[in-house]
């Protein structure tokens, strides 16, 4: 499956970049992530517990970064593997500086969904997908906005996440707070093609309940 | 495919129920009529370690009419009930007409109004209605209660505003004005199928039969219910025209509505399926409100 | 011969156990201390396997046992052959490669099984199925037909050159030459996509082996229980006699049920011998699409040559057919597309390549009409846009191609699946296609409906097409009657049933031969220890070859019957007349016997049996045809296009069918209404979508869309009879009948409702979307 | 997480009473538990309709139901229609339009036409599809189906 999208941080590039950085920040920026080592230089294998709507499942997660071009881009090459099925993807993300101080995040992918995941949850995976990406990058725009005021005001500003996907309320949470690293970011996209997986769980086309 | 072993709870009561979820919060999941949740237990895609059964709440289950001429409908009240419901004929007559396209039979003699709701399947009609009606949801946890237009509701797939102890209660929905016409069109591979689209709509007139209201809310084409809020505007205050129309539809296809592809219905499909549905329904509205002005 | 009851539409003797709940099927079987299996399946279509733990499954309380590849030692092999390479063609490439028990190397196919866990539930099975961990190597996936050939294309078995499992070639006459002198040649590529069978009913088997009797008992959701019987006594070193295959009330076979042996087929008893204990396997919905074989994925490249009259000189047909992971049926479906590329039609010259290809996507075999959809598409389409071409009706084209009646037995000069040569025993087409031309009013809606309709801005459009359809194949099948003391008469017949009313339609054929009624007439089928010579229910041949059987046993025990009451009343055969369970002389009312005491006088207890002479009312004979009773008809359908939203709604359908002699009209026309619903799902709703990495997207019969009530129109069925001369009851099959023709005459329906638009339809199944990719930018 | 409950159900008159875990499909409890194996399993995820029973005397899916949740209700299956002796009158009509073949499917027809006929005592053809849209039948084209629904309808309404 083909992903690509855009996406207008409220914030400079570097500021967007520098949102990204500091690795430990996963355990913490991640749903439920249990464990989280650094296996090599742009390489990262996490087991999280991941929960989306009503689907929750254990997944393996790997992801390597490569041809990082700070503050420009990236590319990120992501595994997950759980009982319910794997994703494979990879995808670029791509930073552009443009009017008003904002920052414009053009990001592509190429995601294979396999196992249950794929022969069951079919008739939403796309719109599964464009929804998590959307209410991840929607959190860390928050975040970013609520850090910047923060910088200037010097305390700490209050913003509400998107409730029930606990996705998006930890990643708030974490963003709200003071570790903020560019490895965070990059995982959140990473951690956006680990979840579309997820969340195609949820999907089964039946009607009613 | 057979579930994973699960905490089996069955309270009596609401109160008894916020109690269960202010204790698991996200472990537990609310069991409502089942018929979304239990087919994903069956897949193994779906593994809560607590199941909290409403099916002996008696309380959650009723259909009201307010002396406002509004109407509640419990969060327990089933399809079925519904479906046959006179209250529900006669003052929420979009409703009444949009139940049997609802799955199965056998589904709507066990899927609730609440549950559907808070599934929120971008596909459920039920969701998609609740906003063209101006529909709103009471949510019940041991720190409150508060109530959501449905409007604000749907935040995202699958995703509402309900927190982990939250469970929704009633749905409210206020008494439809005067010179109102109402439809619902759905294209769907077989007819009980999901619909590939589907669009709600009510239409108000005005004194000199101009559109004083406007609510088109779509299914299928977004992440939720999608109200098309450009066309709504385009409508207002026009003098109702295949022309009007035809402008609204394209404006809901291209402007208020961003579809997905899958397996039946491609993105470029589904935009086609969009303007033709709007067309058709906002003729019907239109018809209806004319009839229901004379 | 007396036909009292058949041709009747008499009721079955099965149903009131089938509408009360009392019918056996594979899962109801129960036993005391009885296990139950959960399959292991590969999320992957292509990968190496490396390795497994069932550590953490072993643990799990409650289960007894969970076997890999490994486990199965000695016993771990590939599935028998189910058919060899065609003797009689030369230059065949034929490359058998079967499915295995278990994956121990390499995984071919979404689905495939790589371990068995063994436990006292199913729930707790699949609770450790989800314990296991598996090491596996991801490889490219073959998909695409074309690509799988291409040189550089990943092998999915590396011991071979290339993805090709199988290759032949097939003329008639000389094509080349007949292209030369032909005035229109119109070239064409068809794609036929991939379906189900989707019985109701998902496969199953219950398996014990009985220490003390040394017997193995296997109850199996089988089409063909005595292949199963002496297959599994080969397999795992048992005479034939210690084991018993009981094929009890099937949900439905349509062609998979068929397969021999499914990986759980050969897994699940080997369990049963090896814990001692009963073991229950039985497939879920899930697991159905991908463990039970499916069909029709061919790419068809074709060309039809013709005089400017519309006389069809040659057809040739190169064409790819994908058999998936492995090619136990090797080359029986392109055969019969190859079969049924010409129709009903004298075509004097063909030719035709078969190329079939192995993909990583579910085994292939053959599903109801079993690549006869597939040829009888290509040729009709090609008629059709060969008459559009020369400007003719499309009824006059098909009439003028028309074998004539005199003509037959018609010998294509090639071979069929059965690797004998082709050849139509009978047929009278001309007036099939003139009655459903009257029946559902053709002129009358071409000159008059359809403008009216045009005026209204409706899309309304009429087709109609013909189609042969090979039945009745051999080899034999076999039956024993007997008559019991009581009256009640027993026959015993090797074919499985799946609802196709043979307890009835075998018994009218016994009753009207040893006259009584034919509800006092009980059969056994599918039960090895009852009947166990014989092959199975396939090929549309249970009621040519096994009623045939049936016939002949029949009328053996009417003999036996004759000779005693002759011997007993002292009266000459002539004399003697059967009916209602008495044997009377003529004009004697007095001089009356029962069959029942009869059958005792047949069976003393005392005195001597004359030399020569068999005890008891009872007789064994077999049928086999010289070779298949070809079977035709006739589908016309008008229907209605939204082309606003893509919705079809089918107006109108009408029938000419005929299968030779009918033997029970009301069973016949059910077999045809279900035929076309199948049809019509593989035209507009039933479609398998594997993406390139060979993941099915549609595993569930939420997205794989079998037609509902909603979606099936009312079929009028009108029947002709142009008997069989190859067997006495003169009796062809229909089986499959009712799905071949289908998707042709849907396409053809479809682009006339949408003339306007100048369509040219060459692919099924369609869907909305692909119609409104298609009309997209016509006008 | 596998403590047994107790379920006790009215089913087809009869009075039973199980321990069995929360997550007892009533489809597997129906069979299994009670040996009522008239009622079939088609997909479990709720669309061929086969295993279609009467909860309180309506339609639903068994095998969208915990048998937990029919604790204290009143069940009926295929077996509480009719004997081949005494059958019900859309059995019969069944046995006589030839709605069967197979006859996988059919229990789950049966158990929803019951409460259809009660509702709609001389339904059309077109109110017979709608209502029967919810089970699947691979056999019949569903044709001799609704003959015999509405031959069942006929036995009813002047029995």
């Amino acid at each position: 499956m083909k992903l690509e999208g855009e996406y207008t941080f409220d914030g400079p590039r570097e500021q967007v970049w520098e949102l990204v950085r500091d690795p430990d920040v996963l355990v913490t920026a991640l749903p439920g992530a249990k464990s989280l080592e650094q296996t090599g230089e742009n390489e990262y294998e996490g087991e999280m517990n991941l929960r989306v709507g009503p689907v929750a499942g254990v997944f393996a997660g790997r992801l390597v970064v490569s041809n990082e071009q700070p503050p420009e881009s990236c590319t990120l090459a992501v595994e997950g593997k759980g009982k319910q099925g794997f994703v494979d993807g990879i995808g670029h993300v791509n930073l552009e500086a443009v009017e008003d101080n904002k920052t414009l995040m053009k990001y592509e992918g190429d995601v294979q969904v396999g196992g249950k995941l794929a022969s069951v949850g079919q008739r939403l995976v796309e719109t599964a997908s464009k929804s998590i990406i959307r209410q991840g990058l929607d959190t860390m725009n928050n975040a970013l906005v609520a850090r910047l005021e923060a910088q200037q005001t010097g305390e700490k500003m209050e913003f509400t996440p998107p409730s029930e996907s606990e996705f998006a309320v930890s990643v708030a949470r974490d963003m709200a707070g003071e570790a903020l690293s560019s490895k965070a970011f990059k995982w959140i996209i990473g951690a956006v093609v680990i979840i579309i997986l997820i969340i195609i769980l949820v999907i089964i086309n039946q009607n009613g309940l | 495919m057979k579930p994973a072993p699960f905490k089996y709870v069955a309270p009596s009561s609401v109160d008894e129920t916020a109690g269960h979820l202010e204790q698991h919060g996200y472990d537990a999941k609310l069991l409502a009529g089942g018929q979304s949740l239990i087919p994903m237990m069956n897949f193994r895609l779906v593994q809560p370690e607590v199941l909290v059964d409403l099916n002996n709440i008696s309380e959650l289950s009723y259909i009201r009419l307010d002396d406002d001429g509004g109407v509640r409908i419990g969060a327990m009240t089933r399809h079925y009930q519904v479906e046959r419901n006179p209250i529900i004929a006669e003052h929420l007559p979009l409703l009444y007409e949009t139940m049997p396209h609802i799955a199965t039979v056998q589904i709507r003699s066990r899927g609730t109004f609440g549950g559907s709701i808070s599934h929120a399947d971008p596909s459920a009609e039920l969701a998609a209605v609740s906003i063209t009606l101006d529909g709103q949801f009471k949510l019940l946890c041991k720190r409150g209660e508060r109530w959501v237009k449905a409007n604000d509701f749907f935040i995202g797939m699958f995703t509402t505003v309900l927190e982990a102890d939250e469970v929704l209660v009633e749905a409210r929905f206020p008494k439809i004005p005067e010179r109102t016409g109402w439809a619902i069109h759905e294209v769907a591979r077989r007819p009980h199928d999901f619909a590939m689209v589907g669009v709600t709509a009510c239409l108000t007139l005005d004194g000199r039969n101009r559109v004083q209201d406007a609510r088109l809310v779509y299914l299928s084409v977004g992440e939720y219910p999608v109200e098309a809020v450009q066309a709504e505007a385009i409508l207002k205050g026009q003098e109702p025209s295949d022309e009007v129309f035809a402008a609204a539809a394209e404006t809901a296809a291209t402007q208020d509505t961003d579809p997905s592809s899958d397996i039946h219905a491609s993105s470029d499909f589904r935009r086609h399926l969009v303007i033709v549905l709007t067309k058709r329904a906002l003729r019907t509205a239109f018809e209806r409100a004319i009839d229901n002005s004379q | 011969m007396t036909k009292k009851y058949l041709g009747q539409p008499i009721t079955r003797n099965e149903d009131p156990r089938l509408l009360t709940g009392q019918a056996l099927f594979v899962d109801d079987v129960d036993m005391p201390d009885m296990l139950h299996a959960a399959f292991l399946r590969s999320d992957y279509a292509h990968a190496r396997l490396k390795g497994i733990d069932i550590s953490t499954a072993l643990e799990r309380p409650g289960v007894v046992a969970v076997y890999t590849a490994e486990s199965m030692g000695a016993d771990w092999e590939p599935g028998p052959p189910l058919v060899s390479p065609p003797p009689t063609v030369e230059d065949v490439v034929f490359n058998s490669r079967r499915q295995v028990p278990l994956v121990k190397d390499k995984i071919r196919h979404v689905g495939e099984p790589i371990a068995v866990v063994i436990a006292e539930s199913r729930y707790i099975a699949e609770d450790a199925a989800e314990d296991i961990l598996v090491d596996l190597e991801p490889l490219e996936a073959v998909i695409d037909l074309e690509a799988a050939l291409e040189p550089d294309s990943i092998l999915i078995h590396e011991d071979l050159e290339s993805n090709l499992a199988a290759q032949l070639v097939q003329n008639k006459g000389d094509y080349q030459a007949a292209r030369e002198q032909a005035e229109l040649v119109i070239k064409k590529r068809f794609i036929i996509d991939r379906g189900a069978a989707a019985a109701m009913e998902n496969r199953g088997i219950v398996a014990d082996w009985d220490v003390k009797s040394q017997q193995l008992t296997v109850w199996d959701t089988t089409q063909a229980p005595i292949p199963i019987r002496n297959g599994l006594a080969a397999r795992y070193g048992l005479s034939e006699h210690q084991v018993r295959v009981i094929a009890p009330f099937i949900g439905g076979g349509f062609g998979p049920k068929m397969m021999m042996f499914y990986p759980e087929e050969l897994v699940i008893p080997w369990v049963a011998m090896k814990l001692g204990r009963p073991v229950k396997w039985i497939e879920d919905r899930r697991e159905n699409f991908y463990a039970t074989t499916q069909e029709r994925v061919q790419y068809h490249d074709a060309e039809i040559a013709l005089t400017r009259e519309g006389r069809v000189l040659g057809i040739s047909d190169q064409f790819l057919h994908d058999t998936g992971a492995y090619d136990p049926y090797g080359l029986t479906i392109p055969l019969n597309t190859q079969s049924h590329l010409l129709g009903v039609y004298d075509i004097p010259n063909f030719t035709s390549e078969i190329k079939v290809v192995f993909t990583n996507k579910v085994l292939s075999t053959p599903v109801r009409g079993a690549g006869r959809p597939q040829g009888v598409y290509v040729i009709e389409r090609l008629l059709d846009m060969a008459a559009k071409e020369l400007g003719m009706d499309k009824v006059e084209i098909r009439k003028l191609n028309f074998i004539p009646p005199d003509a037959f037995p018609y010998e294509q000069h090639y071979i069929d699946q059965a690797f004998a040569p082709l050849i139509f025993d009978s047929g009278n087409y001309k007036p099939a296609i003139e009655k459903a031309v009257e029946l559902i009013g053709y002129e009358q809606f071409i000159t008059e409906d359809q403008p009216r309709y045009r005026a209204a801005g409706r899309h309304v459009g009429i087709g109609i097409v013909a189609f042969p359809e090979t039945t009745g194949v051999g080899p034999y099948e076999g039956a024993r009657i007997t008559i019991e003391p009581s009256g009640k008469v027993n026959v015993a017949t090797g074919v499985g049933t799946q609802g196709q009313g043979h307890f009835t339609t075998f018994a009218q054929i016994v009753a009207d031969q040893v006259g009584v009624d034919p509800r006092n007439v009980n059969l056994v089928t599918g039960d090895t220890a009852e009947f166990h010579w014989g092959t199975g229910t396939f090929a549309s041949r249970g009621a040519v070859v096994a009623a045939n059987a049936i016939h002949a046993s029949a009328m053996a025990v009417r003999k036996k019957i004759l000779e005693h009451a002759s011997k007993h009343f002292g009266a000459p055969q002539e004399e003697l007349e059967i009916e209602d369970g008495q044997v009377r002389v003529s004009d004697l009312p007095r001089m009356s016997i029962s069959l029942g005491e009869l059958a005792e006088l047949a069976n003393p207890l005392r005195g001597a049996v004359e030399p020569g002479t068999e005890p008891g009312l009872e007789a064994t004979a077999y049928f086999g045809p010289k070779y298949g009773a070809t079977a035709f008809g006739v589908h016309s359908m008008i229907l209605e296009v939204d082309i606003e939203t893509m919705t079809v709604d089918i107006l109108r359908y009408v029938i000419v069918e005929d299968c030779g002699t009918v033997l029970n009209p009301l069973i016949l026309e059910g077999q045809i209404h279900g035929g076309v619903s199948m049809g019509i799902g593989n035209a507009y709703y039933e479609k398998l979508v594997y993406d390139e990495n060979g993941q099915l997207l549609n595993a569930s019969l939420a997205d794989y869309l079998i037609p509902t009530a909603t979606e099936m129109p009312h079929i009028e069925i009108e029947h002709q009879e142009t008997p069989s001369p190859l067997n006495p009851l003169g009796s062809k099959g229909v089986g499959e009948a009712g799905a071949i023709p289908v998707p042709a005459l849907f396409a053809q329906a479809l682009e006339n409702a949408l003339s306007d638009y100048d369509l040219e339809i060459s692919e099924t199944p369609l869907s909305p979307n692909q119609l409104y990719e298609l009309l997209k930018g016509r006008s | 997480m596998n403590d047994h409950v107790n379920v006790s159900i009215l089913c087809n008159g009869k009075k039973y009473e199980r321990m069995v875990e929360p997550r007892l499909l009533l489809s597997d409890f129906l069979r299994h538990e009670l040996d009522l194996t008239g009622t079939h399993v088609g997909c479990e995820h709720g669309v061929c309709g086969a295993c279609t029973v009467l909860l309180d005397g309506l339609p639903v899916r068994s095998c969208l139901m915990f048998a937990v949740q029919a604790n204290s209700h009143e069940v009926t299956t295929v077996e509480g229609l009719g004997t081949p002796e005494n059958l019900h009158p859309i059995q019969e009509a069944f046995w006589e339009a030839h709605g069967l073949q197979c006859g996988f499917c059919t229990p789950g027809f049966l158990m929803t036409l019951v409460p259809f006929l009660k509702e709609n005592p001389n339904p059309t053809r077109e109110d017979i599809r709608t209502a029967i849209s919810g089970n699947i039948c691979r056999c019949t084209g569903y044709q001799h189906i609704i003959d015999a629904v509405q031959l069942a309808a006929e036995k009813m309404s002047n029995p």
